[in-house]
């Protein structure tokens, strides 16, 4: 091994000759320990070790860092290390008009973008009580639950990835991508669509997007299903995630988990149903739960909500009525002074924006609740015992996105 | 932790291989071309109406209202001059390496913002005029600037920039680019050297060996204590009999190595020229 | 500026290699013939001649040898390609198509790619042991390919403690993946290490012991002897006698190869590259390639063992002799000078008559260009020919092509359960050597002892 | 303040009221005081509850944690300290989430200077919130606009 004190080279400067030598494995921070959790955190008992699960990780879904306390596999404690993805979002959107806070709120959520530019809008439709056409929001249903269901297939990919299958990463790309295709024809991009505006819908229903969304509709589910017949009974998946972070009714509430996680608990809380927005009233779906609420469970959970989502667009389709798809406002935007939280059921949870206005062009405040947000936060709960391949099924069970949790 | 490979494992791999057999949805790119959808957005393309004009009037709405800046906008007014720019490109780029420099606590070294003394630009404006501002006319725009004023100052490559349109990083490479312009003021005697082909056969390649390790630079720049300064000629074909060296405008009879290097010499000792007013 | 130094800076760096190589050569050539020719050096061709002569063996085991070694890089580049395309076609998605038809060249091209990446050593890595690993990890791969009886004649040393050889040497491998994650400084590649240490020693135990039984049954360790003893039709093949043994076998090979559901060491989603974090270039081609070496190893062992290596399932050399394919079938050499006209006149014919039909349908191609599919068409089935008549007359030959067919059938089966399975936990790994594949390794071991004393007394 | 905390519990577990649920907990600066809402979620009720905590000074803002009924409130929390520097006693791990540890001011505050580079700035990036400076009135022809960003100091 080197000994210290012969020279080594930084490794930020190669040129540099440091006498200290690069500690490349020193988890722990130079400052001094400024809580008592972190204390508790860096010092390191017999035999422990710390590992980073670093910004750059193959199974970190963005740039998320996890500083592991394990002895031998088996993991003491976990630190989650964010801000790697932050960019102000909250910052930016104080200083920029109405309007182009729905630009800069849409890479939050990036997977289901459609989610994270509804919920300022609808925010700013609360400040500014317009009416949306019944159309606009008919469109603003259909399009948010195609992005559902991409989203969802997407997750089922992953999961499996993490645990190590190749296969279901690529059939739910294909399932996403079909539905990308065709939301790139009725709002003109496939990730980031910028597609609501406050008041209504940039674009109405084109012959292109129905065409499309006609052929996918007739073999939606049949595709779903038998591409993820390939992990849903298959006896190593099954040992790997059944009982694997489980979480009681309880600790889940404590934990302010929403969404999927919450669901396979038990619990049926679902924005749509919670606290109707839009016209989920009138349509006819109920709420898919689980009681063992553990990573098997949330996997199933996703598959019963892909059924209910096509069973929504079904319904969508049968009842969009004519007329305009933007409420008639005036150019500059300026709501009345006053406060509003909008929040809808993104596929990863509740998600929820605390507007505030002080009477001009620009949002005095503008919170985002992210649901990945939360959900990360439990597993700092749920993987101390388990075994490092654990954490990567625990953190693709949840599902974090990390655009949304470092805003 | 037992489990028997029972049925699940099987039915995937009869999964995976019904699919080894099926159609592959995989789109060859440069072969074929998915369809993209008519409104897609991706295409950044400037629109012409259906007569053909341009439907831009450089009014700079998207370049202002862009929250992060990044349109970079040039337009040409009514009299087809190239004048009007909106260009955070230039200093976007600085911008944000200035903002990481300082970010770093090291000294922001900032060139433009160095201040520079104003020179007088009616010669200038004169010569861009004659010119019609045209930025494809810039080394000739320079050449009568350097003629006009000795030197290039950056006041004048800032105002030729302003006038012309064209960035001023553009005008900064072209001016130290070419060996016969020159951005400091030329203190004592410029020995201008010819290195066309003809000359070149005729040894002026020797003569600029000596003159470089008489005057101690190369050529295009000045002598240490900027007695003389080496420049690259152009004699246009003209020199008959031998290589075309000028000191100071002035032909010089008998160009060879040993007679320039004496010159040079006696330049540098006496800091004044022999037999020269 | 002297007349000899201003060409040599001319030179190339690889002109300053070569140039006085050439020259010392030269210059020896000439010394030698010189002496030969004047008699002063003694005739050195009888002395080689001898010398070769009586080790006759040795010289057999060292041509064996290197033909085997090189003969794994076309293995390992031929089961990449395999992996790539067949996964691919698994995925849904084409695979390689663009280098070479079909992608053919695709694992070739990422051999030469990886031997031109700069093999990076890290800060702090214990150098000697670093470079040393993939050597080692390599070398016990293809070692163990010396043992392998391809066809009747073809096999590089028929020792007669072949498979002791083969156990021996595959144990050598985890030695290698140790070096690699402890030297590599990072505490991703240690885990890795640790994992591959733990699980290859595991699965080792059930591995020797399911071979056991049919060790018993055959009664040699010789891997030539048991297949002779698996000839005649399928029925004698050891897969029948030894049903449990073969799954176990299986089962453990996929463990000891860490192909998936057991690939651990390499895990991507958890340890990043397991022992390979650090490697890059041609020091990681030596574990990409140790790893597909290893792979058709055990499939080849699996197929010796079990399925009978060379041997055809049924003996059908009678049929054959009825339809006329017997060895001195075909004999040209009749034709006298009619061959060689025929050698000159067929392919042109053969291969304008294979091109007209390009020609006509696809009214795209010229003529030339015809011609040219024609020609492939034509050397297409000449080889075919060529093969079919060597199969039948060298029974070398057909116990190739079937060994071969058995030993590809296992690797793409290999290659399917990588495309398909997730990545098993540790301790389930664990778990499922030590309380499943164990015991039931022991209990093959009991009933082939307990069958083969009773058939002894039953047939007294 | 401290009866905002006890306010939570009351909401928390009275059977009638069961507001078991934490939608957001969000720190928001009204340019005179800092607040911290609470927006809280019954099977119950119709709509969401919001519980508004103002009045907290500007220099040293500091609000009971609410970890003991919620332990998932301890990110919010965390966001809402880096972001506002309000103090929430009771919570074990207030550290900044987003910002490097080293960061000195708060991004979020009103008084916060953007423009200025917060984390080397002497002031730490903090304007004097009266001091606002009057924007430079810009005079002279539209030639003179087109360079008005030299123009300006």
């Amino acid at each position: 091994m080197t000994s210290p004190e012969t020279r080594i080279r930084s490794l930020d400067d190669p040129s540099l000759f440091v006498d200290t030598p690069a500690t490349i494995y020193d988890a722990i921070p130079p400052y001094p320990p400024r809580t008592e959790r972190e204390a508790e955190f860096y010092t390191l008992r017999e035999g422990e070790m710390l590992i980073n699960i670093g910004p750059q990780h193959p199974s970190t879904h963005g740039v998320l860092r996890v500083v592991l306390k394990i002895d031998g596999e088996r993991i003491v404690d976990l630190d989650p290390v964010l801000g790697y993805l932050h960019r102000g979002v909250e910052k930016i959107c104080e200083n920029s008009d109405w309007h182009m806070v729905i630009s800069h709120c849409d890479p939050l959520e990036y997977i289901a973008s459609m989610f994270s530019e509804y919920v300022p809008v609808l925010a700013a439709e609360k400040l500014l009580d317009v009416t949306v056409p019944r159309r606009a929001e008919y469109i603003r249903v259909l399009a948010c639950e195609l992005n559902r269901i991409s989203s969802h297939a997407l997750f089922m990919g992953w999961l499996a990835l993490d645990l190590g299958g190749i296969t279901p990463i690529l059939y739910g790309f294909l399932e996403r991508d079909e539905i990308v295709e065709m939301l790139a024809a009725l709002t003109g991009q496939r990730l980031l669509f910028n597609y609501m505006r406050i008041g209504g819908v940039n674009g109405d229903l084109n012959h292109e997007f129905m065409s499309r969304l006609g052929d996918w509709m007739s073999h939606a589910l049949r595709h779903i299903e038998d591409s993820m017949a390939l992990i849903n009974s298959n006896e190593i998946f099954v040992g790997r995630t059944r009982g694997l972070g489980r979480i009681d009714r309880q600790t889940a509430l404590r934990m302010c988990l929403s969404g999927p996680p919450l669901r396979a608990t038990g619990i049926p809380y679902d924005v749509r149903r919670a606290h109707p927005y839009s016209v989920y009233p009138e349509l006819e779906f109920e709420i898919p739960t689980r009681e063992e609420g553990d990573s098997y469970a949330r996997y199933l959970l996703h598959l019963d909500e892909i059924k209910q989502s096509i069973h929504i667009i079904d319904q969508v389709l049968h009842r969009i009525p004519d007329g305009p798809i933007m409420a008639k406002l005036p150019r500059l935007l300026r709501p009345r002074p006053g406060r509003a939280w909008a929040a809808i059921e993104s596929p990863r949870g509740q998600y929820g924006v605390y507007a505030m206005s002080d009477g001009t062009d620009q949002p005095f405040r503008l919170r985002i609740h992210d649901p990945s947000f939360f959900n990360l936060q439990s597993v700092g709960l749920l993987s101390p015992g388990h075994l490092i391949a654990d954490i990567m099924a625990i953190m693709a069970s949840l599902d974090p996105i990390m655009g949304g949790v470092d805003k | 932790m037992s489990f028997v490979p029972g049925l699940g494992i099987l039915k995937g791999m009869a999964l995976t291989f019904r699919n080894m057999l099926r159609l592959k949805p995989t789109v060859q790119y440069p072969e074929e071309v998915y369809p993209v959808a008519p409104r897609h957005r991706g295409r950044l393309l400037l629109l012409y109406d259906e007569a053909g004009a341009l439907k831009c009037e450089t009014c700079f709405q998207c370049a202002q209202a862009c929250p992060i800046e990044c349109i970079d906008m040039g337009g040409v007014d009514t009299r087809d001059r190239y004048h009007v720019h909106w260009g955070p490109a230039e200093q976007y780029g600085e911008r944000r390496e200035e903002s990481a420099l300082r970010r770093s606590g090291r000294p922001v070294p900032d060139p433009t913002a160095t201040p520079f003394e104003p020179i007088d630009t009616a010669a200038l404006d004169a010569i861009l005029a004659d010119e019609g501002y045209d930025p494809r006319h810039m080394l000739a725009i320079l050449g009568r600037t350097q003629d006009a004023y000795g030197h290039l100052s950056v006041a004048a490559l800032k105002h030729i920039s302003h006038a012309t349109g064209a960035w001023y990083a553009e005008v900064y490479g072209t001016a130290t680019f070419y060996d016969q312009l020159r951005m400091a003021p030329a203190g004592g005697h410029v020995l201008a050297i010819c290195r066309c082909p003809s000359c070149t056969f005729r040894g002026a390649g020797r003569v600029l060996a000596a003159a470089e390790a008489a005057a101690s630079t190369t050529l295009g720049g000045s002598s240490p204590e900027g007695a003389v300064r080496l420049e690259a000629a152009a004699c246009h074909g003209g020199s008959p009999g031998a290589a075309y060296v000028t000191l100071d405008g002035a032909v010089q009879a008998e160009p060879t190595a040993r007679g320039i290097t004496d010159l040079l010499t006696r330049l540098r000792a006496g800091h004044a020229p022999a037999g020269r007013a | 500026m002297t007349i000899v130094s201003r060409p040599w800076q001319r030179l190339s760096p690889a002109g300053r290699v070569l140039l006085p190589l050439a020259a010392v050569v030269g210059g020896l050539g000439v010394v030698f013939l010189g002496g030969v020719s004047s008699g002063i050096l003694p005739n050195l061709w009888s002395w080689i001649y001898e010398a070769l002569n009586d080790n006759v063996p040795l010289l057999r085991f060292l041509v064996a040898a290197t033909a085997v070694l090189l003969f794994t890089v076309p293995t390992a580049f031929v089961i990449i390609y395999l992996e790539m395309k067949v996964i691919a076609l698994q995925n849904l998605r084409l695979g390689p198509n663009r280098q070479g038809p079909w992608g053919v060249l695709a694992s070739t091209l990422h051999g030469f790619k990886v031997l031109a990446k700069e093999d990076f050593t890290p800060t702090g890595a214990d150098v000697p042991v670093f470079t040393l690993a993939p050597v080692v990890v390599y070398l016990a791969s293809v070692m163990s390919f010396l043992v392998i009886p391809f066809a009747p004649g073809l096999f590089a040393q028929d020792m007669n403690l072949a498979l002791l050889y083969f156990f021996a040497v595959g144990g050598l491998g985890v030695v290698g993946l140790m070096m690699a994650g402890w030297s590599s400084f990072n505490k991703y590649s240690l885990l890795g290490a640790l994992r591959a240490a733990a699980q290859i020693i595991s699965y080792e135990i059930p591995l020797t012991l399911s071979v056991v039984g049919v060790i018993m049954l055959a009664g040699t360790l010789s891997l030539n002897t048991i297949v002779h003893q698996q000839s005649g039709s399928f029925l004698d093949w050891y897969v029948f006698r030894q049903p449990l043994a073969a799954v176990i076998f299986f089962v453990a090979a996929t463990a000891e190869g860490n192909r998936t559901p057991f690939d651990l060491t390499e895990a991507d989603s958890e340890i990043v590259a397991g022992f390979a974090t650090e490697y890059s270039g041609m020091r990681f081609g030596f574990f990409f390639f140790a790893e597909y070496v290893n792979v058709f190893i055990l499939s080849a062992l699996t197929v010796t063992l079990f399925l009978g290596g060379w041997n055809a399932p049924l003996d059908l050399t009678p049929v054959w002799q009825a339809l006329g394919a017997h060895p001195g079938a075909i004999d040209l050499s009749g034709l006298g000078v009619g061959l060689l006209i025929a050698v000159l006149v067929v392919p042109p014919i053969l291969t304008v008559l294979l091109a007209l039909p390009f020609w006509m349908l696809f009214t795209k191609l010229r003529f030339w260009q015809a011609l040219v599919i024609g020609f492939l068409c034509f050397n297409a089935l000449v080889g075919a020919a060529v093969l079919i008549w060597a199969a039948f007359s060298f029974d070398a030959v057909m116990g190739l092509l079937w060994f071969l067919g058995k030993t590809y059938v296992f690797v793409v089966i290999f290659v399917w359960m990588r495309a398909t399975l997730p990545r098993v936990r540790i301790d389930q790994l664990m778990g499922f050597a030590w309380k499943w594949l164990l015991p039931a390794s022991l209990a093959n071991l009991f009933v082939t002892a307990l069958a083969i004393l009773i058939i002894a007394q039953v047939r007294g | 303040m401290a009866e905002v905390a006890e306010v939570l519990r009351i909401v928390h577990d009275d059977p009638g009221l069961r507001f078991e649920l934490l939608a957001d907990l969000c720190g928001v600066d009204t340019g005179a005081a800092m607040e911290v809402v609470y927006h809280l979620w019954s099977a119950g009720s119709r709509d969401w509850l919001r519980v508004v905590a103002t009045g907290l000074a500007r220099e040293d803002p500091r609000a009971p944690s609410v970890t003991f009924l919620w332990r998932g409130a301890e990110w919010a929390e965390r966001e809402a300290y880096d972001m506002f520097g309000i103090v929430f006693e009771g919570n074990r791990d207030l550290r900044r989430i987003y910002m490097p540890p080293d960061y000195r001011s708060f991004p979020l505050r009103k008084d916060f200077l953007l423009p200025d580079d917060a984390s080397r700035s002497p002031g730490e990036g903090v304007r004097p919130m009266e001091a606002a400076p009057e924007p430079a009135v810009l005079t002279g022809t539209p030639a003179d606009l087109r360079h008005a960003r030299e123009a300006t100091p």
